[in-house]
C-alpha cells in the first residue's frame, strides 16, 4: 500500500533545511540526538546564508592582506587604517529575498542590518550606499518593488540619521522575479575605539540591548535566503520584519557611548541567526563557553518557545559583553538612551554553550561547533555548455544606427538615465561631510578636523559578468578604482557582494569561481585587498538563474583631499574635450548599446589590461591633486557617447565631438575617462598622461546648445542639449508615472 | 554667547547645527531633552531629525519632553528660539508657532537644494538678510508641507517662501505643497522662528553653498543684545 | 478596556495621500471612486472599568497627544 | 456609497509606532495604558447602489492596493 507522502511526516531537521548528513554530523558532535532548541541553532547557523558552506572554499582566493588592513574578512566589517589614528570600517550585504516579499520593510531592515555590522566594530556609521536591481519598469509589479525599495531605504536611512551617498540602479529581465537589494555602510573610528566580536574572559556577562524579541522571521531570512523562490512562495510567505529606525538610532548612540567610555570587552550584532549566533560566535572567538538564560530575554509576545527565542530575527538588537564590575555603568547608559537591556548570559570556560529556558537546560553544545564545524561543500563546477555559443553570437546589425537616435534611446534607458528620482529621496547631506554628492562617479566625504577625504564607488554589471564572469569581475574592480581615483583618492580596499544563482548547478559554481578569480586578479593589480563581503545564492526564479551579479564597493583615500576635486558638472564652453585611455579594441559585447538598441546580449567583452588600468588611475589621481581638468567622467554604460552627453547635460553646455565610426562611440572598453580641459592646463595634462603611457585623444570641445558628433560623413549627427536633458531626466519619473 | 542645541531621542542634526553655530560665531552646547534648566543660554535651537521616530505625527511626542516647558519659558522671556525642520515641527506642535505639517504633496522624501525668497527681516532668523534676497539652501524632509488655519493671518510673520532662482514665488517653485509657499515663519515678537530647509547645511563653500550663513548669523547676532 | 480612536484630518485640509490613492485606484481601472480620505485608527488597551472615566481619560490623551487640534478631529469608541 | 476600510497590521508583526506612543502616554502620566496599535482607516466614496457589488469591488481594491497582503488584515464597512 502506498500512501501519498504526508508533509507532516517530514522529519523536523529537513523542514529546517538541514540535510540528512548534516543531521548525522550534529548527532556525532553531541553524541546523542539533538533537542529541538539545538536543532534550531544548528539549522540557522549552518544555513547557506550564515555558514557560507558552498562559497567558503572559493573565497579563500581573495587577496586580503596589506599593511593598512586592520581587520580583514570574517568580522562584522572590514577595517583599514587611514593614518593619524583614524580607521574606516566597511561592509556590504544583500537583502534580496526579503525585499521581494515586502519591498519597503525588506530594504529598510537591510539598511538596519548593515548599520549594525559597522557600529558593532566601534565605528560611527557615516554613510550608506545601495545597489538595487529589478526587472523592467514597464511592468507594474517591478515599479511597485522599485519604488517600495527606494522608499524603504529612505524611510530607514533618513530617520536613523545616516546619509545615503549613492549606489546603483539597474533594470534587466533576469531580476524580474528576483530583485537584488544590496546595501553598504562606511564608518569611521579612532583606533582605540575598535571593538571586536569577542565574549571576553570568564565571568563576563552578556547584555542584550534594544528591541524586544518577537517571532520575527522565524524560518525567515536565513532559511529564506537559502531556499529558492518558486510558484508556491506566495503561500509560504513568512512573517515580515518591520524596521524601527528610531530604536536603531538610540542603539547606535548608546553603543558609541559604551565604546567611548571603554565599558565593553566585545560586541556582536544580532543578525540573521539571532541569539544563536550572538551567543556562540563571540564565545567561540574567545575560546570560551557561555551560560544563557532565555527567561531573561525581553519578549514582545508571550509564550515563545526556546527554538523561537533562539531563531528570532527581531531587528535592532545588540549583544554587549561586559566585565561584571562595569555592568551597572552599562545599564545606566542604556537607561539614559531609553533602550531596554537584559543580562542574558555569563561567559564560562570550557567552550560549552548551555541554554536554559523555564529553568531547564534546553541546549548544551560546543559553542564553536555552530560556526567552525559547519559543513563545507566543494560543489562541482563546470563551464556552461552554452558559453562558447554565446561568445560566437555577436551582434549583427543590418543597418548601422543613426548616432543621434541611438544616443537618445540610451539616455532614456532607466539603467543609464538620471538617478535623481532615487537619490533625492535620500538624505545625502547629513553630517556636513558630503563634498561630492550622489550623481557623480564616486562620492567624496571629508573627515572633519583632518586633511583626509574618503571616496567610494560601487559598481556591478550583470551583463558583462554573464558573458565573461572573470573579465567582468575584474573590470568592476578597475571601474570602481578609476571612479574613486577621479576624485583624487588612492584605491585602498574592496568589499564585494556576490549575487548568484543556484550553487547546486555546476555552471553557477563555475561563474562564481571565475568571478572571484577576476576580482582577485584586479585587486592584486590595484593593491586593494578584499576586506569583507557577502554571498547571496539561490537568486533564481522558476529555475532560471539571475545573471551572475557581483557588486564591488571600493574605498579610496585622498590625503590631502584636493581643495577643488573634479566634478562631473564642471565643463564650460571653450574647454577642450579629451579622452584618456586606449581606444584600440572596440567591442560592443555586453554593452548597453547592444541591449537597448539591438535587444542583444552576446559576444565576449574585451579583457581588462592591468597596465593600462593602473596608468589611467594614476593620471586620474594626479589630475585631481594638481587641480588640472575640473570636470571628469569615466566611460562605462553606453560608452563615450553617453559619457559625453552626461557631462554636457550636467554642466549645461553642448559639445562638438570628432569620431571615426559609431562603434567607437558606444563601445564600453574599460580604463577610459573623458575630461574637460581648459587651455592653460593642456600641456601639463599631456605631460602627465605621457608619464604613465596613457594615450590621449582630443575629441573636440565644449560649447553651444547641441551635442554634435562629426566624422565628415553621413553618420555625423547632432542632438539638442535640451532634448537630451529631458530624455535623461525624465526616463525614470515618466515610467513610474504609469509607463 | 551660549546657544543650547536641544537633543531629543531621534534628533540627528544636532552636531551639524552646533558646527554651523560655531562658524557663525556662537558657542554651542548639546542639551538632552530631559534637562529642565536653560537659564544659562542666550539662544536655543531645536535641530532637525526624527525626534521619537516622528511616530504618530512629526513633533507630537517631542513636544512633551521635559525640556519643552523650559523652552517655552525662555521664549516668553524673549530669548531667541529657532526650530529647523523637525525642530520647526516641534515648535508648531508646542504651539510656540502656528500651523502644522503633513506629507509632501508628491509623497516622497525630498533632499535637494531649493531656493528661498526672504520676505521679512524682522526676526531672529532673518535680521541680517534683505527682503527679496534669494538663498539656496537644502531641503530635507518628508513632512515639510506646511498648513495653517488662516493663511491670511500669517501676514508679517512669513520670513521666507519657496521660490525659483530669480525669486519668483509660484506653484512651480513650491517643492512640497506648503500653503502660500511658506518655508519659514516667526511668532509676532519675532524671537521664535521656524524654518523647514536646513541653513546649517549651507555654511561652507566645500559643501556647495554658504547661503545659510546669513541666517545662522542672524540668529547668533540676535543672542547678543538681550544678554549683555 | 479596549478603546478605538479615529483621528481624521479636517475636511478643509488637503490630504495628499488620499488624493494619490484615489488617482491610483482610477489608474488601476476601478471606476467610480470619488474622494478618498486616509485617517488614523488607534487601538488602545486602557485599565479601568468605568466607561465614562476611561472615555474622559482617552479624550484627554487625544486632546494632548493623539490628535493635532490645528488639523484633526477625533472620535472615541469604548468597547463594552 | 460611503465605504470605510480599516487596514490593520497583523498582530504578530511588530508595530514600533504603537510601542512608542504607548511609552509616550505613560511618560505623560497616563496610567494603565497597555498595547497601542496604529492602523489606517480609509474612507472612500464609491459609485453604485448594490451593496454586495460595492463590497466586492472594494475588497479587490484592498487586495490589490490598499492593504499589503503580506502583513495586513482589512475590514470593510459599507454605509447603507
Ligand atoms: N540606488 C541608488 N542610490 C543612490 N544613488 C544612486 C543609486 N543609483 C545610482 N545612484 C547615483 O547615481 C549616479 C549615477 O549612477 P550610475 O549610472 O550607476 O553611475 P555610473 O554610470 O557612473 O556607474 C551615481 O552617482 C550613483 O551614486
Ligand atoms: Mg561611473
Amino acid at each position: 500500500m502506498s500512501d501519498p507522502v504526508d508533509p507532516d511526516e517530514e522529519p523536523v531537521h529537513r523542514l529546517l533545511g538541514l540535510t540528512d548528513e548534516e543531521f548525522e554530523t550534529i548527532g556525532g558532535i553531541l553524541g546523542r540526538s539533538p533537542s529541538d532548541a539545538e536543532l534550531a541553532m544548528y539549522s540557522v547557523m549552518w544555513s547557506e546564508h550564515c555558514s557560507y558552506k558552498s562559497s567558503r572554499p572559493h573565497l579563500g582566493r581573495f587577496p586580503t592582506q596589506a599593511p593598512w588592513v586592520v581587520v580583514g574578512p570574517g568580522e562584522n566589517a572590514g577595517v583599514v587604517d587611514l593614518g593619524d589614528g583614524w580607521l574606516a570600517a566597511l561592509r556590504i550585504e544583500s537583502h534580496n529575498h526579503p525585499s521581494f516579499v515586502e519591498p519597503y520593510q525588506g530594504a529598510a531592515t537591510g539598511v538596519g542590518g548593515i548599520l549594525r555590522d559597522v557600529f558593532t566594530m566601534g565605528a560611527r556609521p557615516i554613510a550608506l550606499w545601495n545597489q538595487i536591481r529589478f526587472g523592467s519598469l514597464d511592468d507594474a509589479h517591478n515599479r511597485y518593488l522599485f519604488s517600495g525599495v527606494v522608499a524603504g531605504i529612505a524611510g530607514y536611512g533618513n530617520a536613523v540619521g545616516v546619509p545615503t551617498l549613492g549606489g546603483e540602479i539597474a533594470f534587466e529581465e533576469c531580476y524580474t522575479g528576483n530583485p537584488l537589494v544590496n546595501v553598504m555602510c562606511l564608518g569611521v573610528l579612532r583606533r582605540e575605539q575598535l571593538v571586536l566580536g569577542t565574549a571576553g574572559t570568564e565571568g563576563s556577562v552578556a547584555v542584550l540591548l534594544g528591541n524586544a524579541t518577537g517571532r520575527d522571521g522565524i524560518g525567515g531570512a536565513s532559511v529564506l535566503a537559502s531556499a529558492s523562490f518558486d510558484e508556491t512562495s506566495g503561500t509560504k510567505r513568512p512573517s515580515v520584519q518591520v524596521g524601527d529606525p528610531f530604536e536603531e538610532k538610540k542603539l547606535i548612540e548608546a553603543c558609541l557611548e559604551l565604546y567611548d567610555k571603554g565599558l565593553v570587552v566585545g560586541v556582536q550584532d544580532l543578525g540573521a541567526a539571532g541569539l544563536s549566533c550572538a551567543c556562540s560566535e563571540p564565545a567561540a572567538r574567545a575560546g570560551m563557553g557561555m551560560d544563557v538564560d532565555l527567561d531573561a530575554v525581553h519578549t514582545r509576545e508571550p509564550d515563545m518557545t526556546a527554538p523561537e527565542l533562539l531563531m528570532s530575527e527581531s531587528q535592532e538588537r545588540m549583544m554587549a559583553f561586559v566585565a561584571p564590575d562595569r555592568l551597572e555603568a552599562v545599564l545606566e547608559v542604556a537607561r539614559r538612551w531609553e533602550i531596554d537591556a537584559a543580562v542574558v548570559g555569563t561567559v564560562t570556560t570550557g567552550g560549552t554553550l548551555t541554554v536554559r529556558h523555564n529553568g531547564e537546560v534546553v541546549a548544551e553544545l560546543p559553542a564553536d561547533s555552530l560556526s567552525e564545524a559547519a559543513p563545507v561543500y566543494k560543489r562541482p563546477t563546470g563551464e556552461p555548455i552554452w558559453l562558447a555559443g554565446l561568445w560566437n553570437n555577436t551582434m549583427d546589425l543590418l543597418t548601422p544606427p543613426s548616432v543621434d537616435e541611438a544616443l537618445l534611446r540610451l539616455l532614456d534607458d532607466p539603467s543609464i538615465a538620471d538617478a535623481r528620482w532615487v537619490y533625492e529621496q535620500y538624505d545625502h547631506m547629513l553630517f556636513l561631510n558630503t563634498v561630492i554628492e550622489p550623481g557623480h562617479d564616486a562620492s567624496l566625504i571629508r573627515i572633519k578636523g583632518t586633511s583626509k577625504g574618503l571616496a567610494v564607488s560601487t559598481d556591478g554589471n550583470g551583463r558583462h559578468c554573464y558573458l565573461d564572469p572573470r573579465r567582468g569581475g575584474a573590470r568592476l574592480v578597475y571601474e570602481a578604482g578609476l571612479n574613486v581615483a577621479l576624485t583624487g583618492a588612492e584605491p585602498m580596499a574592496v568589499v564585494d557582494n556576490l549575487n548568484f544563482g543556484n550553487p547546486e548547478k555546476p555552471e553557477v559554481m563555475w561563474q562564481f569561481r571565475e568571478t572571484i578569480e577576476g576580482i582577485s586578479e584586479a585587486c592584486e593589480v590595484l593593491s586593494t585587498p578584499v576586506i569583507g563581503g557577502n554571498v547571496s545564492f539561490y537568486n533564481e526564479t522558476d529555475g532560471n538563474d539571475i545573471f551572475p551579479t557581483p557588486v564591488i564597493g571600493l574605498l579610496g583615500l585622498a590625503d590631502p583631499m584636493p581643495a577643488h576635486p573634479p566634478r562631473l558638472d564642471g565643463a564650460r564652453a571653450g574647454m577642450e574635450l579629451w579622452m584618456f585611455g586606449s581606444q584600440r579594441s572596440r567591442n560592443l559585447a555586453g554593452s548597453a548599446f547592444e541591449k537597448v538598441i539591438a535587444g542583444h546580449v552576446g559576444g565576449r567583452p574585451s579583457a581588462p589590461d592591468a597596465v593600462m588600468a593602473r596608468g589611467v588611475i594614476e593620471v586620474a589621481i594626479h589630475n585631481a591633486r594638481l587641480g588640472l581638468a575640473p570636470a571628469v567622467h569615466d566611460i562605462s554604460d553606453g560608452g563615450a557617447a553617453v559619457a559625453i552627453a552626461e557631462m554636457c547635460i550636467r554642466s549645461g553646455v553642448g559639445a562638438t565631438v570628432q569620431f571615426t565610426d559609431w562603434v567607437g562611440l558606444f563601445a564600453e572598453n574599460p580604463h577610459r575617462f573623458i575630461a574637460a580641459v581648459p587651455a592653460d592646463v593642456a600641456s601639463d595634462l599631456e605631460t602627465l598622461a605621457a608619464r604613465w603611457d596613457v594615450p590621449v585623444t582630443r575629441l573636440g570641445h565644449f560649447g553651444g546648445t547641441e551635442i554634435r558628433f562629426e566624422n565628415g560623413g553621413p553618420e555625423s549627427a547632432s542632438v539638442g542639449l535640451a532634448e537630451a536633458t529631458e530624455r535623461w531626466r525624465e526616463a525614470i519619473p515618466r515610467r513610474l508615472a504609469g509607463g | 554667547m551660549k546657544a543650547a542645541v536641544v537633543v531629543f531621542p531621534g534628533t540627528n542634526c544636532e552636531h551639524d547645527v552646533a558646527w554651523a553655530l560655531g562658524i557663525a560665531g556662537a558657542d554651542a552646547h548639546l542639551v538632552w531633552h530631559r534637562e529642565t534648566d536653560l537659564s544659562d543660554f542666550d539662544g536655543i535651537v531645536l535641530p532637525g531629525g526624527f525626534a521619537h521616530g516622528d511616530y504618530l505625527r512629526t513633533g507630537a511626542i517631542a513636544r512633551f519632553s521635559p525640556i519643552m516647558d523650559e523652552v517655552k519659558r525662555r521664549a516668553e522671556e524673549g530669548v531667541p528660539v529657532l526650530g529647523i525642520c523637525n525642530g520647526f515641527q516641534v515648535l508648531c506642535e508646542a504651539h510656540l508657532l502656528p500651523g502644522a505639517f503633513h506629507q509632501n504633496r508628491d509623497l516622497t522624501f525630498i533632499c535637494r537644494p531649493i531656493h528661498l525668497r526672504v520676505e521679512d527681516t524682522d526676526s531672529i532668523l532673518t535680521r541680517a538678510a534683505e527682503v527679496g534676497q534669494v538663498l539656496t539652501i537644502p531641503l530635507n524632509s518628508y513632512e515639510g508641507n506646511f498648513t495653517v488655519h488662516d493663511p491670511a493671518a500669517m501676514r508679517g510673520r512669513v520670513l521666507a517662501r519657496y521660490a525659483d532662482a530669480t525669486g519668483s514665488v509660484d506653484d512651480e517653485s513650491n517643492p512640497n505643497g506648503s500653503v502660500d509657499n511658506i518655508a519659514a515663519i516667526s511668532n509676532p515678537a519675532g524671537n521664535v522662528a521656524g524654518i523647514m530647509p536646513h541653513p546649517e547645511r549651507a555654511v561652507e563653500e566645500i559643501l556647495g553653498s554658504v547661503d545659510g550663513l546669513v541666517l545662522m548669523r542672524s540668529f547668533v547676532e540676535s543672542m547678543e543684545p538681550a544678554r549683555v | 478596556m479596549k478603546v478605538t480612536i479615529v483621528v481624521r484630518r479636517r475636511p478643509e485640509i488637503s490630504d495628499p495621500q488620499g488624493t494619490t490613492v484615489s488617482r491610483a485606484l482610477s489608474d488601476m481601472g476601478f471606476a467610480g471612486v470619488g474622494t478618498v480620505r486616509i485617517n488614523k485608527e488607534i487601538e488602545l488597551e486602557v485599565e479601568g472599568d468605568d466607561t465614562a472615566d476611561v472615555e474622559r481619560r482617552v479624550t484627554e490623551m487625544c486632546e494632548r497627544l493623539l490628535a493635532n487640534p490645528v488639523m484633526d478631529d477625533f472620535e472615541i469608541r469604548v468597547a463594552e
